[in-house]
């Protein structure tokens, strides 16, 4: 059975092929059914091969399968391959799953696009790169995967191209990815020259050989690579503006599957972080911190998928807090839970913004519980379960984090609970804003005030002028005098039966691994082969153990509470939304303001040589820097060729005075 | 012992110490001249100096090879050029448009030689002797070991020479051709610009034959704003103008 | 006894330098030209030098190709000098700087 | 014979298959001038094109052949009185010039075409150059060398100037040929030095030479390397010797553009790895921190000024460049893997530089003066197929997985990480994310719309954008200079949606269309194909160059 292997990140290959070749022949829906089927069918195979896999005894739960010999460098031998062993397939699983169902909905969501065939062929080859990131023998496997997954998340957050800021938002990606890429290089490199493979097993079996400086340099380079995957500080702005994409691609992409990437990566090189602490460390700490920044920020958005967005970089910091303190099971557990209920949320959310039409400003929505029933209650459930409340999945998952966080460190423990506290928080107020009170969008569209007060980002308003924002035609023209005839109500069935599979999920995600007794620790003793021996263990007895459970449900019910008496009327409170918190603790713009603002007043200094367009595009400081000094070294290149006889000139100069230097040393 | 130009005989010492002076005295005199005329008669001075120093050096079909070809050819040709252009007025080489270039190329002249001194600092010459063949002491003349060493050891560069020639041709044939101005010309047109007169001329015969057309009016200003930027003669501006004008009248 | 090599080729250098200086302070391209052909020449005299030195043919040889290249390159680069300056006042290659940056 | 014996001559020994690729390649252009001289103006140029591309896939057949023999053979085999070294090496590089004169006759032809410029000369003049190269590549004896080099280098000056309509065209011809000319002075200069200092002209003799005499002081061979460095430093555009690439590679015609970037550096690294390899290996110790700062100025410097650049042909100047800096990366390394590593980049840059400047051959249109950035504004949208292979050229030169531009990356990368220069190998990457930024910029430009226009519905806006070549490209490839030159433009915005999806219905030709000659879409087909082809599946060309450094 566990030869089937290689089916799993085929099958959507063909999928994306045939759509290249005849998408546009199959067409709006075939094309979403095909390609559609062809994960599912991937998810079978999973399954199967995880069965396959389950049957063995627990010390031989690890199958390499390889397809061929990639290619030879010297005494580097490259094979495209699958390593098949608990973690891999754990995600897999999950990986496979969310994608059937994200596939299935957008057949909903996407249905009046005219590039749906387009989106398909995205997805599937999403799917399948992820699959070879996830399934990768070596590390160029996975890096192979790790690029795929970049550029489908670059096409898929600029699938409306024809926005400007869907295609700014599409180079944000790739630039801040591009960043992280170069780490995971390096440590390529790195790992290569120490251990002459790049084969999982054979790296790890030769760690002991690798320096203690060595370890942590490829450590941090790898968890460099995580940070511009996973929205993590210092490089996490794309993730919010990647919320130009078409929702279903937020929910898969940059909540669910690619997001998780890096804190895969750090799982699987568990081994390697087990020697270098101080790694580990770092890591903890950049994870503690991006889960209470991006927490606070979420607080204060008013977009609906920017609250989510945020929400995702702040649960990805608390994932990597999990890795670095050593917890991977619990790291792997906030994941899979995670991916449940985030994923809900944003499908909740795009089938929200689908009845809106094209609305994405929480604070003239309101009053949709009744009108949505089905997507009002699974958003209840996910809001909940991400919250942390018992019994659902998020308390679970949460509680296990910040357990393994207190036996590491109790200041690590305090920013984890604060977050928590937030995060119940600030879905409430979404909630509340969305599902609860006034049906605010029928006075908003009949004042014209479709887009309320100051947002940061103008250009995720809602921009109902545009004719290429989808689902334009199905719903009444825009227009003042048409908001009446708005009736939002639930989707069909294909976006709605996702909806109610995640939401069961969310609710009983929490029973793969349940503390107080090893027996119920399904999860930790499935993956033990694999992150067993680097597991982290906070030395804490079951009587502790239940009272941090009740501090967690005090502290998620606090969250909640303190939502729902805030919000549940009131739609505006200015105190509690400081501009610090909406304008992203003005990270964004002090990149702009002291990078690319000093740049402006240099070209300006230099208007003889630099053109405005110079800073076209300087988004963010790594690009004025190099740009700044391009435009001062442009200078040197005159055009007179006098000049470039004086270049030459000087470097047989240099070159000469330093031969001369070595011979007569 | 360091050696010195007077261990040598005196016949030797004194050409050297002439021809040299001539070589030298010629260099800078390319250099220095303000008229290009003068810089290339300078150049055959040089030339000439060096020849002198290649016969002193049992160079002989080579010295020859230098004054017919280098001074003969060469430089001819260069005078050519500056006639045909028309550029064998004086430069005001006094004034420099930019100052620093002067002063850094200087120093880093300087610094070359130094440099190239210091480096062969000891006796300069170090390698294998004879490698390719005696140069003297063979009883053969210098023309018959130089052409017997081409026609063995150095046959196949010999022999890729010609390519060299072959690219010679073919890059005059296509740089000295007029160029043609639009598109496709019709044999007609081509033969006309073929047998065109003065540089200005062009703009003009692009509208003057053939079918006048909107296109080719504009391309004939087009043309016409280009030989603007090098406005030579008032007389040739004029020129270009009444043969633009003509197909309006 | 004839004159020692290092003299002959001193003022190889001395030549060298002074085409290198020379192409890199003047203006006008043909002169610039002649730059490069006193290069040249001062590596010819280099290369004279050499095989007398080492008593090889060589270098002799060597002269006699560069005195091919040198030819041909001086027909090439005089046909693009033409090319480009029989429709402007001088041959200042100072003037031709469209491109840069 | 009779005069030989009469003379003492001993006539060396001839191996004619051993120099058959560049004759070929020599008597191709003569075949082509004369062609050309008894049919006035009556051949069309495509014939020129098509004799080209013969005598390219002849002289392939040669250097296959060649390569077939030195494959089996234990040592090199030295050529025509050891003029010529014929090894593994060498006939790589022989093959990968081939290869470059094939790809460019097609490319050039729509140009030439379009241009109206009739006349064998460019290919004649390609043909020279590309021979040149190859000399460079087997060439055992500096003068050899030399000659390769003008043989290259003189065609090329010729090339840039070619189109004398442009103004920028002379002016880059005159700026290649001062500064090639001063640098190929330099390069005499340094043959001359290193001649007095080993007594020999010959690859192999210096190399014996430099083995057994170790000499105390060797100023002199020193100073004949570093000027013989610059020579070659100055071909491949190394910083600071690489001032001309950015005006030359922009004011020469694009098509020659192509040509000339691929084959200098082909040439020019050829013959910097084979001297510094074989005859300096003993100086290694002094050359290798030299170019490791020429490595980071090279790379920084491309990288650096290819960003602020609005004009795509400079900004792919500045590109090469960058490109430079990586194979010197190989170079400096001093090493086998190195080596191979160098010539494995090299194989593949000459590809990607060939299609890229096929691609911007097309949409410079006209007159081949439409280079500013905003020329591309939409153009993935009008030309699906041309805007993808540009996108994965562009791609595979900022190092995307699954091209031959990664892997080149990470194999030089790899061989200066083994080598130990850690820091370079830093260096590279961040010049490689920096530099990935300008060709995004580009991707994301043909990929948006045309300004001003109301985003009209797509015919074009699925599946099809992202076929290769191999697709039918019926609708895209048409005769070049009429108006029927296929483009599928979007429809109208006053038309119904409806309309334009259904295949051919419905779609209007714009009337300023960019025409591409079927045989510009052959040659960016087959680069592209190269790229992905061989990014996916790079076991055949690496273990080709393998086998190449090994047979040095």
């Amino acid at each position: 059975m566990l030869h089937a292997a290689f089916l799993i990140p085929l099958f959507p290959l063909v999928g994306f092929a045939v759509l290249v070749v005849g998408g546009r022949r199959l067409g709006n829906p075939l094309a979403g059914w095909l390609a559609t089927a062809m994960v599912g069918l991937s998810f079978v195979t999973t399954v199967v091969v995880f069965a396959g896999l389950f049957e063995r005894a627990p010390g031989r739960r690890s199958f390499t399968q390889t397809w061929w010999n990639w290619f030879s460098v010297d005494r580097l031998h490259v094979s495209a391959g699958v390593l098949v062993d608990p973690l891999s397939m754990t995600m897999a699983l999950f990986v496979t799953g969310v994608s059937t169902l994200i596939h299935l909905y957008s057949i909903g969501y996407m249905e009046h696009d005219e590039q749906f065939p387009k989106f398909f062929l995205y997805l599937n080859l999403f799917v399948s790169s992820m699959l070879l990131l996830v399934l990768g023998g070596n590390f160029v496997m996975t890096f192979l995967g790790w690029e795929g997954v970049g550029v489908c998340s670059y096409f898929l957050i600029a699938f409306w191209f024809d926005r400007p800021s869907a295609a700014s938002a599409g180079k944000k990606a790739m630039i801040f990815n591009r960043i992280g890429d170069a780490g995971f290089l390096l440590a390529m490199f790195l790992i290569y020259e120490r251990t002459g493979s790049l084969q999982y097993q054979t790296v790890f079996a030769r760690l002991g050989h690798v320096g203690g400086d060595s370890l942590v340099a490829i450590a941090l380079l790898l968890f460099l690579g995580a940070t511009g995957k996973s929205a993590q500080l210092p490089l996490y702005p794309w993730l919010a503006d990647a919320m130009e994409g078409p929702t279903p691609v937020s929910a898969l992409i940059h909540a669910a599957t690619m997001v998780t990437a890096g804190v895969y990566l750090m799982c699987r090189i568990s081994p390697i972080l087990h020697l270098a602490p101080d790694a580990g460390h770092v890591i903890a700490i950049i994870g503690g911190a991006t889960a209470f920044v991006g927490a606070t920020i979420a607080c204060a958005q008013t977009d609906i998928k920017k609250i989510l967005a945020y929400s995702t970089i702040s649960q990805l910091g608390y994932m990597f807090m999990a890795a670095g303190v050593g917890a991977y099971v619990a790291a792997i557990f906030l994941m899979l839970t995670h991916a449940f209920y985030k994923a809900l949320l944003f499908l909740g959310a795009g089938s929200v913004i689908h009845a809106m039409n094209d609305e994405q400003n929480t604070k003239v929505m309101g009053g949709l519980r009744a009108l949505m029933p089905i997507t009002g209650g699974t958003f209840l459930v996910a809001w909940l379960a991400i919250g942390g409340v018992p019994p659902f999945a998020g308390f679970w998952s949460k509680g296990d984090v910040l357990l393994n966080a207190w036996g590491y460190s109790p200041a690590l423990y305090v920013l984890g609970a604060l977050t928590a506290v937030l995060t119940a928080y600030y879905l409430g107020r979404c909630y509340m804003l969305v599902f609860s009170g006034k049906a605010r969008w029928v006075e908003a569209r009949a004042t014209g005030d479709g887009t309320s007060r100051g947002h940061a980002e103008p250009a995720l308003e809602a921009d109902t002028s545009n004719p290429n924002v989808p689902h334009e035609r199905i719903a009444a023209p825009a227009g003042p005098a048409s908001h009446g005839r708005l009736h939002p109500h639930d989707p069909g069935w294909v976006m709605t039966v996702p909806l109610v599979v995640l939401a069961f999920c969310s609710v009983f995600g929490g029973l793969i691994n349940l503390p107080f007794h090893p027996s119920f620790v399904f999860l930790e003793r499935w993956l033990n082969p694999v992150v067993g021996r680097a597991l982290f263990n906070p030395h804490l007895g079951a009587g502790s153990e239940i009272i941090f459970a009740v501090i967690d449900a005090v502290l998620a019910l606090f969250g909640v509470a303190l939502a729902y008496s805030l919000w549940r009327t009131a739609v505006y409170r200015r105190e509690v939304e400081p501009t610090f918190l909406e304008r992203a603790w003005f990270i964004d713009w002090s990149y702009d303001r002291l990078l690319a603002r000093n740049s402006t007043r240099m070209a300006a200094f230099t208007s003889a040589v630099v053109e405005s367009r110079v800073i076209d595009g300087a988004v963010n400081g790594f690009a004025v820097l190099w740009r700044r000094s391009g435009t001062v070294l442009r200078r040197v290149q005159t055009g007179y060729v006098r000049n470039y006889a004086l270049g030459i000139m000087a470097g047989l100069v240099v070159l000469l005075a330093w031969v001369a230097s070595r011979t007569f040393s | 012992m360091t050696p010195h130009l007077l261990a040598a005989t005196l016949p030797d010492g004194l050409t050297f110490a002439i021809a040299g002076v001539i070589a030298l005295v010629g260099s800078l005199g390319v250099v220095l001249s303000r008229n290009p005329v003068h810089s290339a008669l300078m150049l055959i001075m040089s030339l000439f100096g060096v020849a002198v120093l290649f016969v002193e050096q049992d160079a002989q079909f080579l010295a020859a090879v230098q004054v017919i070809v280098y001074a003969g050819a060469i430089v001819v040709l260069f005078l050519f050029v500056i006639m045909l252009l028309g550029v064998d007025r004086s430069e005001a080489i006094a004034t420099e448009p930019m100052p620093a270039q002067r002063l850094m190329a200087v120093g880093l002249g300087i610094l070359a030689l130094v440099e190239i001194a210091l480096l062969s600092r000891e006796r300069w010459p170090l390698g294998a002797h004879s490698v390719a063949g005696k140069a003297r002491g063979t009883g053969h003349s210098n023309v018959y070991v130089l052409g017997r060493s081409l026609f063995t050891t150095y046959l196949l560069p010999f022999e890729v020479t010609s390519a060299l020639l072959v690219i010679a041709v073919i890059g005059a044939i296509v740089l000295a051709r007029r160029p043609r101005t639009s598109a496709g010309p019709t044999e007609g047109e081509a033969a006309a610009a073929e047998a065109g007169g003065g540089p200005l001329v062009d703009a003009g015969e692009l509208v003057g034959s053939g079918a006048p057309s909107a296109e080719r009016r504009v391309e004939a200003e087009e043309a016409l704003a280009r030989a603007g930027d090098r406005i030579g003669e008032p007389v040739g501006e004029q020129e270009g103008l009444t043969v633009v004008r003509r197909p309006e009248q | 006894m004839s004159v020692p090599a290092d003299f002959y080729l001193t003022l190889s250098a001395v030549m060298f330098t002074i085409g290198a200086v020379g192409l890199l302070v003047r203006r006008n391209v043909l002169v610039m030209f002649m730059c490069v052909e006193l290069m040249l020449n001062a590596a010819n005299l280099a290369f004279i030098t050499f095989a007398r030195e080492l008593n090889d043919v060589g270098g002799q040889i060597a002269v006699f190709f560069v005195l091919v290249v040198a030819a041909a390159e001086v027909v090439v680069g005089l046909g693009i000098i033409v090319a480009i300056f029989r429709r402007r006042v001088g041959a200042t290659a100072d003037d031709v700087h469209v491109l840069k940056g | 014979m009779i005069l030989a014996s009469a003379t003492g001559f001993a006539v060396p020994h001839i191996d004619y298959t051993a120099i058959l690729p560049e004759l070929i390649l020599i008597g191709g252009s003569l075949v082509l001038l004369a062609a050309g001289a008894l049919n006035v103006r009556h051949l069309p140029t495509r014939v020129y094109s098509l004799l080209s591309g013969a005598t390219g896939v002849a002289a392939l057949i040669a250097g296959i052949v060649l390569w077939q023999k030195v494959h089996g053979g234990g040592h090199p085999l030295t050529a025509v009185a050891h003029s010529l070294v014929i090894d593994g090496f060498s006939t790589a590089f022989v093959i990968l010039s081939a290869c470059i004169i094939i790809v460019s006759s097609a490319i050039a032809d729509g140009y030439l075409r379009r241009e109206g410029i009739a006349g064998p000369e460019f290919h004649a003049l390609a043909l020279l150059g590309a021979s040149g190269a190859m000399l460079m590549a087997a060439a055992n004896d500096f003068i050899v060398i030399f000659l390769g080099l003008e043989i290259m280098s003189i065609p090329l000056y010729v090339l840039a100037a070619l189109d004398q309509r442009r103004a920028e065209s002379g002016e880059a011809g005159m700026k290649y040929f001062v500064l090639g000319a001063f640098s190929s002075a330099i390069f005499v200069y340094g043959i001359a030095l290193t001649y007095g200092a080993t007594g020999s002209t010959n690859l192999a003799q210096i190399a014996g030479y430099l083995a057994t005499n170790v000499s105390t002081s060797n100023g002199l061979l020193l100073a004949g390397a570093g000027l013989l460095l610059v020579g070659f430093l100055f071909k491949v555009a190394a910083v600071p010797f690489h001032m001309w690439t950015p005006d030359v590679y922009q004011g020469a015609p694009t098509p020659a553009t192509g040509f000339m970037a691929a084959i200098a550096k082909v040439g020019g690294f050829a013959a910097l790895l084979r001297v510094f390899f074989s005859s300096f290996h003993s100086l290694e110790a002094s050359w290798q921190p030299i170019l490791w700062v020429v490595a980071v100025l090279t790379l920084v410097t491309g990288a650096v000024l290819g960003l602020v650049q609005r004009d795509v042909k400079r900004m792919l100047a500045y590109s090469s460049i960058n490109h430079a800096g990586f194979i010197l990366l190989g170079l400096q390394a001093a090493s086998r893997e190195g080596m191979s590593a160098s010539l494995y980049y090299v194989f593949v840059y000459a590809f990607l530089v060939l299609g890229s400047f096929a691609v911007i051959t097309v949409v410079g249109g006209r007159g081949d003066t439409s280079h500013a950035i905003e020329s591309y504004r939409g153009l993935a949208r009008r030309q699906p197929l041309l805007g993808f292979g540009f996108a994965v050229l562009l791609l595979a030169q900022a190092g995307a997985p699954f091209t031959t531009g990664f892997l080149g990356k990470l194999y030089v990368v790899e061989a200066a990480v083994r080598s130990h220069s850690y820091a370079l190998a830093v260096i590279a990457m961040l010049t490689g994310a920096v530099a990935a930024a300008f060709y995004l910029r580009v991707v994301f430009v043909m990929y948006s719309l045309p300004a001003g226009e109301a985003a009209p519905a797509m015919a074009l806006a699925d599946g099809g954008a992202l076929a290769t070549g191999t697709e039918p490209a019926a609708a895209v490839a048409a005769p070049a200079g009429e108006s029927r030159g296929g483009v599928l433009v979007a429809a109208p915005p006053e038309a119904p949606a409806g309309a334009a999806t259904g295949a051919g219905g419905g779609l209007r030709l714009r009337a300023a269309s960019l025409g591409i000659a079927p045989s510009t879409l052959a040659g960016i087909a087959v680069t592209v194909l190269f790229t992905l082809a061989l990014g996916i599946w790079p076991a055949p060309l690496f273990s080709f160059v393998h086998a190449a450094g090994l047979l040095f």
